[in-house]
Protein backbone atom coordinates (compact mmCIF):
# COMPACT_ATOMS: atom_id res chain seq x y z
CA UNK A 1 0.00 0.00 0.00
CA UNK A 2 1.06 3.47 -0.55
CA UNK A 3 1.68 5.55 2.34
CA UNK A 4 2.35 8.92 2.66
CA UNK A 5 4.76 10.12 5.71
CA UNK A 6 5.25 13.62 6.91
CA UNK A 7 8.57 14.95 7.38
CA UNK A 8 9.91 18.03 9.76
CA UNK A 9 13.36 19.60 10.67
CA UNK A 10 16.10 18.07 9.87
CA UNK A 11 14.45 14.75 8.08
CA UNK A 12 12.99 17.56 5.78
CA UNK A 13 16.19 18.88 5.25
CA UNK A 14 17.39 15.90 4.17
CA UNK A 15 15.13 14.33 2.31
CA UNK A 16 14.52 17.90 0.45
CA UNK A 17 10.66 17.85 0.75
CA UNK A 18 7.88 17.70 3.65
CA UNK A 19 5.97 14.87 2.38
CA UNK A 20 7.31 11.18 1.11
CA UNK A 21 5.46 8.45 -0.19
CA UNK A 22 6.31 5.24 0.48
CA UNK A 23 5.43 1.38 -0.51
CA UNK A 24 4.96 -0.93 2.27
CA UNK A 25 3.02 -4.14 2.23
CA UNK A 26 -0.32 -4.45 4.05
CA UNK A 27 -0.08 -5.29 7.57
CA UNK A 28 3.12 -3.21 7.60
CA UNK A 29 3.93 -1.54 11.44
CA UNK A 30 5.57 1.32 12.08
CA UNK A 31 9.16 -0.07 12.79
CA UNK A 32 8.54 -1.61 8.96
CA UNK A 33 7.93 2.06 7.83
CA UNK A 34 10.77 3.27 9.72
CA UNK A 35 12.90 0.69 7.64
CA UNK A 36 11.45 1.35 4.72
CA UNK A 37 11.97 5.06 4.91
CA UNK A 38 15.57 4.19 6.27
CA UNK A 39 16.18 2.20 2.43
CA UNK A 40 14.29 4.37 0.34
CA UNK A 41 16.30 7.64 1.63
CA UNK A 42 19.44 6.47 2.45
CA UNK A 43 21.01 9.88 3.76
CA UNK A 44 18.64 9.79 6.40
CA UNK A 45 18.94 6.17 7.86
CA UNK A 46 21.33 6.81 10.18
CA UNK A 47 19.66 9.53 12.10
CA UNK A 48 16.12 7.28 12.28
CA UNK A 49 17.03 5.63 15.21
CA UNK A 50 15.70 8.15 18.03
CA UNK A 51 12.85 9.53 15.76
CA UNK A 52 9.14 8.83 16.98
CA UNK A 53 6.56 8.12 14.45
CA UNK A 54 2.76 9.47 15.10
CA UNK A 55 -0.51 8.19 13.77
CA UNK A 56 -3.16 10.88 12.89
CA UNK A 57 -1.16 13.56 15.39
CA UNK A 58 -0.57 10.80 18.20
CA UNK A 59 2.48 9.18 19.14
CA UNK A 60 2.43 5.39 18.28
CA UNK A 61 5.00 2.85 18.71
CA UNK A 62 7.21 0.22 16.40
CA UNK A 63 4.72 -2.36 16.60
CA UNK A 64 1.36 -0.20 15.98
CA UNK A 65 0.27 -1.39 12.66
CA UNK A 66 0.03 1.06 9.47
CA UNK A 67 -3.85 1.83 8.63
CA UNK A 68 -4.57 2.46 4.94
CA UNK A 69 -5.00 6.71 4.21
CA UNK A 70 -3.24 7.32 8.07
CA UNK A 71 -1.62 10.69 8.26
CA UNK A 72 1.59 9.31 9.56
CA UNK A 73 4.22 12.08 11.19
CA UNK A 74 7.81 11.31 11.41
CA UNK A 75 8.82 12.90 14.73
CA UNK A 76 12.42 14.01 15.01
CA UNK A 77 13.76 14.43 19.14
CA UNK A 78 11.75 17.62 19.70
CA UNK A 79 14.05 21.33 20.74
CA UNK A 80 10.27 23.62 21.21
CA UNK A 81 10.14 25.70 24.68
CA UNK B 1 -7.31 29.31 29.65
CA UNK B 2 -5.27 30.00 26.38
CA UNK B 3 -3.36 27.58 24.17
CA UNK B 4 -1.92 29.05 20.98
CA UNK B 5 0.56 28.57 18.65
CA UNK B 6 1.67 31.75 16.96
CA UNK B 7 3.37 33.40 13.85
CA UNK B 8 3.04 37.05 15.72
CA UNK B 9 5.11 38.13 18.91
CA UNK B 10 3.60 36.37 21.99
CA UNK B 11 1.34 39.27 23.93
CA UNK B 12 3.04 38.91 27.53
CA UNK B 13 0.64 40.62 29.12
CA UNK B 14 -2.29 38.72 27.53
CA UNK B 15 -1.40 35.74 28.78
CA UNK B 16 -0.79 36.76 32.28
CA UNK B 17 -4.07 38.07 32.26
CA UNK B 18 -5.38 35.08 31.11
CA UNK B 19 -4.16 33.90 34.11
CA UNK B 20 -5.87 36.07 36.68
CA UNK B 21 -8.36 35.30 39.01
CA UNK B 22 -10.07 36.19 42.38
CA UNK B 23 -10.03 33.42 43.47
CA UNK B 24 -5.99 32.91 42.81
CA UNK B 25 -3.69 33.55 45.40
CA UNK B 26 -0.39 32.35 43.40
CA UNK B 27 0.34 33.12 39.74
CA UNK B 28 3.23 31.95 37.97
CA UNK B 29 4.48 32.91 34.49
CA UNK B 30 7.67 31.10 32.94
CA UNK B 31 9.10 32.36 29.78
CA UNK B 32 11.43 30.77 27.26
CA UNK B 33 13.66 33.36 26.01
CA UNK B 34 15.50 33.11 22.77
CA UNK B 35 19.79 33.46 23.95
CA UNK B 36 22.49 34.97 22.29
CA UNK B 37 25.22 31.92 22.98
CA UNK B 38 24.28 28.48 23.07
CA UNK B 39 26.88 26.05 24.40
CA UNK B 40 29.76 28.83 23.88
CA UNK B 41 28.27 29.65 19.97
CA UNK B 42 26.88 33.06 19.33
CA UNK B 43 23.29 32.59 17.88
CA UNK B 44 22.36 35.85 15.50
CA UNK B 45 18.50 34.36 15.04
CA UNK B 46 16.36 31.35 15.58
CA UNK B 47 13.30 29.93 13.77
CA UNK B 48 10.88 27.42 14.96
CA UNK B 49 8.39 24.79 12.79
CA UNK B 50 6.00 22.75 14.38
CA UNK B 51 3.31 19.72 12.90
CA UNK B 52 0.79 22.12 13.43
CA UNK B 53 -2.14 19.26 14.21
CA UNK B 54 -0.07 17.32 16.22
CA UNK B 55 1.81 20.33 18.36
CA UNK B 56 -1.51 22.00 19.46
CA UNK B 57 -3.30 18.40 20.46
CA UNK B 58 -0.04 18.09 22.38
CA UNK B 59 -0.24 21.16 24.29
CA UNK B 60 -3.80 20.70 25.21
CA UNK B 61 -3.35 17.25 26.64
CA UNK B 62 -0.36 18.77 28.52
CA UNK B 63 -3.06 21.32 30.05
CA UNK B 64 -5.31 18.60 31.06
CA UNK B 65 -3.08 16.65 32.60
CA UNK B 66 -1.41 19.48 34.39
CA UNK B 67 -4.88 19.82 35.82
CA UNK B 68 -5.12 16.42 36.41
CA UNK B 69 -2.17 16.67 38.56
CA UNK B 70 -2.36 19.74 40.50
CA UNK B 71 -5.44 21.64 41.61
CA UNK B 72 -5.34 24.80 39.06
CA UNK B 73 -7.18 27.52 38.73
CA UNK B 74 -6.25 28.99 35.01
CA UNK B 75 -3.52 27.18 32.73
CA UNK B 76 -2.14 28.90 29.56
CA UNK B 77 0.19 27.77 26.98
CA UNK B 78 1.21 29.98 23.38
CA UNK B 79 4.40 28.73 21.84
CA UNK B 80 5.86 30.68 18.87
CA UNK B 81 6.75 30.32 15.80
CA UNK B 82 8.68 31.18 12.72
CA UNK B 83 11.70 33.58 12.57
CA UNK B 84 13.19 34.98 16.12
CA UNK B 85 15.31 37.25 17.05
CA UNK B 86 17.57 37.38 19.78
CA UNK B 87 15.81 38.26 23.12
CA UNK B 88 12.23 36.76 21.70
CA UNK B 89 9.49 34.97 23.90
CA UNK B 90 9.99 31.62 22.25
CA UNK B 91 7.12 29.99 24.82
CA UNK B 92 4.67 31.43 27.35
CA UNK B 93 3.69 29.28 30.14
CA UNK B 94 0.92 31.15 33.06
CA UNK B 95 -0.60 29.17 35.54
CA UNK B 96 -2.57 30.54 38.79
CA UNK B 97 -3.97 28.07 41.81
CA UNK B 98 -5.03 29.24 45.21
CA UNK B 99 -1.63 28.57 47.13
CA UNK B 100 2.05 28.85 44.92
CA UNK B 101 3.32 25.42 45.17
CA UNK B 102 0.46 23.60 42.75
CA UNK B 103 1.39 27.34 40.14
CA UNK B 104 5.21 25.94 40.31
CA UNK B 105 5.13 22.76 40.49
CA UNK B 106 2.71 22.90 37.26
CA UNK B 107 4.63 25.15 35.44
CA UNK B 108 7.70 23.87 35.30
CA UNK B 109 6.39 20.21 34.68
CA UNK B 110 4.22 22.01 31.76
CA UNK B 111 7.50 23.46 29.70
CA UNK B 112 9.74 19.93 30.58
CA UNK B 113 7.16 18.26 28.91
CA UNK B 114 7.00 20.57 25.82
CA UNK B 115 10.16 20.03 25.69
CA UNK B 116 10.20 15.92 25.73
CA UNK B 117 7.02 15.58 23.87
CA UNK B 118 4.94 18.86 21.84
CA UNK B 119 6.82 18.38 18.20
CA UNK B 120 8.10 21.68 17.46
CA UNK B 121 11.51 22.30 16.11
CA UNK B 122 13.89 25.08 16.29
CA UNK B 123 16.86 26.09 13.86
CA UNK B 124 19.95 28.05 15.27
CA UNK B 125 20.86 30.27 12.81
CA UNK B 126 24.36 30.65 14.54
CA UNK B 127 26.24 34.34 13.71
CA UNK B 128 28.81 32.37 11.78
CA UNK B 129 26.47 32.03 9.45
CA UNK B 130 25.47 28.30 9.72
CA UNK B 131 22.22 27.05 10.64
CA UNK B 132 21.69 23.77 12.28
CA UNK B 133 18.35 22.03 13.11
CA UNK B 134 18.51 20.84 16.80
CA UNK B 135 17.80 17.93 17.73
CA UNK B 136 18.32 16.55 21.10
CA UNK B 137 20.67 13.62 21.36
CA UNK B 138 21.24 13.82 17.11
CA UNK B 139 24.14 15.64 15.56
CA UNK B 140 22.60 17.46 12.63
CA UNK B 141 24.11 18.86 9.84
CA UNK B 142 24.58 22.34 8.95
CA UNK B 143 21.97 23.75 6.65
CA UNK B 144 22.45 26.35 4.19
CA UNK B 145 20.40 29.77 4.57
CA UNK B 146 16.81 29.59 3.98
CA UNK B 147 16.24 25.65 3.58
CA UNK C 1 17.93 44.25 40.14
CA UNK C 2 14.83 46.18 41.60
CA UNK C 3 14.19 45.62 45.08
CA UNK C 4 11.32 47.57 46.18
CA UNK C 5 8.87 48.39 48.95
CA UNK C 6 5.93 50.41 47.41
CA UNK C 7 2.49 51.92 48.22
CA UNK C 8 0.91 51.80 44.67
CA UNK C 9 0.16 49.08 42.99
CA UNK C 10 2.77 46.73 41.61
CA UNK C 11 3.75 47.58 38.29
CA UNK C 12 4.17 43.84 36.60
CA UNK C 13 5.49 44.61 33.18
CA UNK C 14 8.25 47.06 34.80
CA UNK C 15 9.67 44.06 37.11
CA UNK C 16 9.32 41.52 34.03
CA UNK C 17 11.08 44.47 32.11
CA UNK C 18 13.78 44.46 34.70
CA UNK C 19 14.08 40.52 34.63
CA UNK C 20 14.76 40.43 30.64
CA UNK C 21 18.24 39.96 29.33
CA UNK C 22 19.76 38.44 25.79
CA UNK C 23 21.40 35.87 27.92
CA UNK C 24 18.72 34.41 29.64
CA UNK C 25 16.95 30.95 28.44
CA UNK C 26 14.27 31.79 31.25
CA UNK C 27 12.06 34.06 33.14
CA UNK C 28 10.13 33.37 36.40
CA UNK C 29 7.44 35.99 37.04
CA UNK C 30 6.04 35.15 40.83
CA UNK C 31 2.56 37.14 41.74
CA UNK C 32 1.14 36.89 45.02
CA UNK C 33 -2.32 37.87 44.17
CA UNK C 34 -4.80 38.75 47.37
CA UNK C 35 -8.08 35.72 47.20
CA UNK C 36 -11.19 36.99 48.08
CA UNK C 37 -11.73 33.02 50.41
CA UNK C 38 -9.20 32.28 53.31
CA UNK C 39 -9.80 29.67 55.15
CA UNK C 40 -13.45 29.51 53.91
CA UNK C 41 -14.14 32.41 55.07
CA UNK C 42 -14.87 35.72 52.83
CA UNK C 43 -12.22 38.53 52.62
CA UNK C 44 -13.31 42.02 51.55
CA UNK C 45 -9.86 43.43 51.33
CA UNK C 46 -6.23 43.36 53.04
CA UNK C 47 -3.68 45.76 54.25
CA UNK C 48 0.01 45.10 54.50
CA UNK C 49 2.34 47.31 56.78
CA UNK C 50 5.78 46.28 57.45
CA UNK C 51 9.35 47.37 59.22
CA UNK C 52 10.22 49.43 56.54
CA UNK C 53 14.37 49.53 57.43
CA UNK C 54 14.31 45.91 57.86
CA UNK C 55 11.93 44.66 55.63
CA UNK C 56 13.66 46.56 52.23
CA UNK C 57 17.36 44.79 53.68
CA UNK C 58 15.90 41.52 54.19
CA UNK C 59 14.71 41.25 50.87
CA UNK C 60 18.30 42.62 49.52
CA UNK C 61 19.62 40.05 51.73
CA UNK C 62 17.00 37.42 50.20
CA UNK C 63 18.42 38.29 46.61
CA UNK C 64 22.22 38.20 47.67
CA UNK C 65 21.80 35.14 48.80
CA UNK C 66 19.50 33.65 46.13
CA UNK C 67 22.41 35.04 43.58
CA UNK C 68 25.02 32.79 45.55
CA UNK C 69 23.11 29.70 45.65
CA UNK C 70 21.70 29.67 42.23
CA UNK C 71 23.35 31.32 38.79
CA UNK C 72 20.96 33.99 38.09
CA UNK C 73 20.89 37.12 35.56
CA UNK C 74 18.60 38.75 36.84
CA UNK C 75 16.39 38.51 40.15
CA UNK C 76 13.30 41.79 41.44
CA UNK C 77 11.58 41.57 43.87
CA UNK C 78 8.50 44.19 44.76
CA UNK C 79 6.32 44.08 47.47
CA UNK C 80 2.97 45.83 48.23
CA UNK C 81 2.20 48.24 51.11
CA UNK C 82 -0.83 49.61 52.58
CA UNK C 83 -4.74 49.10 51.41
CA UNK C 84 -5.07 45.74 48.93
CA UNK C 85 -8.43 45.64 46.75
CA UNK C 86 -8.74 41.91 46.41
CA UNK C 87 -6.88 40.38 43.03
CA UNK C 88 -4.18 43.23 43.66
CA UNK C 89 -0.82 41.93 43.24
CA UNK C 90 0.72 42.05 46.79
CA UNK C 91 4.43 40.94 45.47
CA UNK C 92 6.28 40.05 42.33
CA UNK C 93 9.06 38.15 42.19
CA UNK C 94 11.32 37.80 38.67
CA UNK C 95 14.04 35.95 38.25
CA UNK C 96 16.22 35.03 34.95
CA UNK C 97 18.53 32.74 34.12
CA UNK C 98 20.23 31.14 31.15
CA UNK C 99 18.35 27.81 31.94
CA UNK C 100 15.37 27.14 33.34
CA UNK C 101 15.96 25.46 36.27
CA UNK C 102 17.81 27.85 38.60
CA UNK C 103 15.05 30.33 37.79
CA UNK C 104 12.49 28.16 38.99
CA UNK C 105 13.99 27.51 42.43
CA UNK C 106 15.25 30.71 42.97
CA UNK C 107 11.84 32.18 42.68
CA UNK C 108 10.48 29.77 44.62
CA UNK C 109 13.09 30.01 47.30
CA UNK C 110 12.16 33.88 47.77
CA UNK C 111 8.86 33.43 48.10
CA UNK C 112 9.15 31.19 50.50
CA UNK C 113 12.09 32.99 52.20
CA UNK C 114 9.81 36.28 52.35
CA UNK C 115 6.87 34.07 53.83
CA UNK C 116 9.47 33.32 57.20
CA UNK C 117 12.25 35.96 57.76
CA UNK C 118 10.85 39.27 55.93
CA UNK C 119 9.07 41.70 58.45
CA UNK C 120 5.85 42.39 56.22
CA UNK C 121 2.42 41.83 58.17
CA UNK C 122 -0.90 41.34 56.39
CA UNK C 123 -4.22 42.17 57.76
CA UNK C 124 -7.66 40.41 56.54
CA UNK C 125 -10.17 42.90 56.37
CA UNK C 126 -12.98 39.91 56.19
CA UNK C 127 -16.61 41.02 54.75
CA UNK C 128 -18.26 40.12 58.13
CA UNK C 129 -16.65 43.32 59.03
CA UNK C 130 -13.99 41.92 61.82
CA UNK C 131 -10.47 42.67 60.73
CA UNK C 132 -7.36 40.65 61.56
CA UNK C 133 -3.41 40.37 61.76
CA UNK C 134 -1.96 37.75 60.44
CA UNK C 135 0.45 35.65 62.19
CA UNK C 136 0.84 31.89 60.91
CA UNK C 137 1.01 30.64 64.58
CA UNK C 138 -0.62 32.77 66.56
CA UNK C 139 -4.82 33.40 67.37
CA UNK C 140 -4.99 36.85 66.97
CA UNK C 141 -7.93 39.08 68.20
CA UNK C 142 -9.92 41.19 65.83
CA UNK C 143 -9.24 44.83 65.55
CA UNK C 144 -12.11 47.18 64.89
CA UNK C 145 -11.96 49.03 61.70
CA UNK C 146 -9.15 51.76 60.68
CA UNK C 147 -7.51 51.24 63.85
CA UNK D 1 18.83 51.87 80.98
CA UNK D 2 15.64 53.15 78.98
CA UNK D 3 14.99 51.36 75.93
CA UNK D 4 12.28 52.02 73.06
CA UNK D 5 10.97 49.09 71.47
CA UNK D 6 9.12 49.66 67.87
CA UNK D 7 5.71 47.64 67.50
CA UNK D 8 4.33 46.28 64.52
CA UNK D 9 0.72 44.65 63.27
CA UNK D 10 -1.39 42.91 66.30
CA UNK D 11 1.75 44.04 69.15
CA UNK D 12 0.67 47.43 67.78
CA UNK D 13 -2.89 47.36 68.14
CA UNK D 14 -2.98 45.35 71.73
CA UNK D 15 -0.32 48.27 73.17
CA UNK D 16 -2.09 51.19 71.15
CA UNK D 17 0.93 52.45 70.08
CA UNK D 18 3.61 51.89 67.68
CA UNK D 19 6.89 51.98 70.52
CA UNK D 20 6.79 51.35 74.12
CA UNK D 21 9.81 52.88 76.59
CA UNK D 22 10.96 50.18 78.96
CA UNK D 23 13.32 50.40 81.84
CA UNK D 24 15.97 47.60 81.89
CA UNK D 25 18.50 47.13 83.94
CA UNK D 26 22.38 47.34 82.24
CA UNK D 27 23.49 44.61 80.24
CA UNK D 28 20.11 43.31 80.07
CA UNK D 29 19.97 41.11 77.46
CA UNK D 30 17.14 40.37 74.85
CA UNK D 31 15.25 38.06 76.65
CA UNK D 32 15.14 40.33 79.61
CA UNK D 33 13.93 42.65 77.29
CA UNK D 34 10.93 40.16 76.42
CA UNK D 35 9.82 39.52 79.93
CA UNK D 36 9.84 43.22 80.44
CA UNK D 37 7.63 44.17 77.85
CA UNK D 38 5.14 41.16 79.35
CA UNK D 39 4.99 42.54 82.47
CA UNK D 40 4.45 46.18 81.13
CA UNK D 41 1.59 45.28 78.86
CA UNK D 42 0.18 42.26 80.10
CA UNK D 43 -2.51 42.11 77.90
CA UNK D 44 0.93 41.01 75.21
CA UNK D 45 2.38 38.43 77.68
CA UNK D 46 0.57 35.85 76.19
CA UNK D 47 1.53 36.30 72.61
CA UNK D 48 5.23 37.01 73.34
CA UNK D 49 6.52 33.34 72.77
CA UNK D 50 6.54 33.17 69.12
CA UNK D 51 7.55 36.67 68.32
CA UNK D 52 10.91 37.53 67.44
CA UNK D 53 13.31 40.48 68.02
CA UNK D 54 15.51 42.53 65.63
CA UNK D 55 18.18 45.00 66.72
CA UNK D 56 19.49 47.76 64.57
CA UNK D 57 16.91 45.92 61.76
CA UNK D 58 18.62 42.42 62.38
CA UNK D 59 17.23 39.65 63.78
CA UNK D 60 18.48 38.55 66.78
CA UNK D 61 18.16 35.87 69.78
CA UNK D 62 16.98 35.94 73.56
CA UNK D 63 20.85 35.79 74.53
CA UNK D 64 22.09 39.07 73.08
CA UNK D 65 22.93 41.90 74.85
CA UNK D 66 20.70 45.05 74.60
CA UNK D 67 23.00 47.94 73.82
CA UNK D 68 22.30 51.58 74.87
CA UNK D 69 20.84 53.53 71.89
CA UNK D 70 19.45 50.44 69.75
CA UNK D 71 16.90 50.67 67.70
CA UNK D 72 15.15 47.43 68.64
CA UNK D 73 11.56 45.85 66.87
CA UNK D 74 9.45 43.20 68.24
CA UNK D 75 8.22 41.10 64.99
CA UNK D 76 5.50 38.99 65.55
CA UNK D 77 5.14 35.88 62.89
CA UNK D 78 5.14 37.42 59.04
CA UNK D 79 2.63 37.01 56.64
CA UNK D 80 3.74 39.26 54.08
CA UNK D 81 3.95 37.65 50.80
Amino acid sequence: MRTSVRLFAVARQIAGCDRVELELPEHATIGDLRQQLGRDIPALSGLLGPMLFALDARYVNDASLVPPNAEIACIPPVSGG
Amino acid sequence: MMIELTHNPIDVARVLASAESRSAGAVVLFLGTTREESEGRRTASLDYECYPEMAESELSRLEKEARQRWSLIECSVVHRLGHLEIGEVSVAIAVSSAHRQPAFEAGQWIIDRIKHVVPIWKRENWADGESQWVHPGLETPPTTAGE
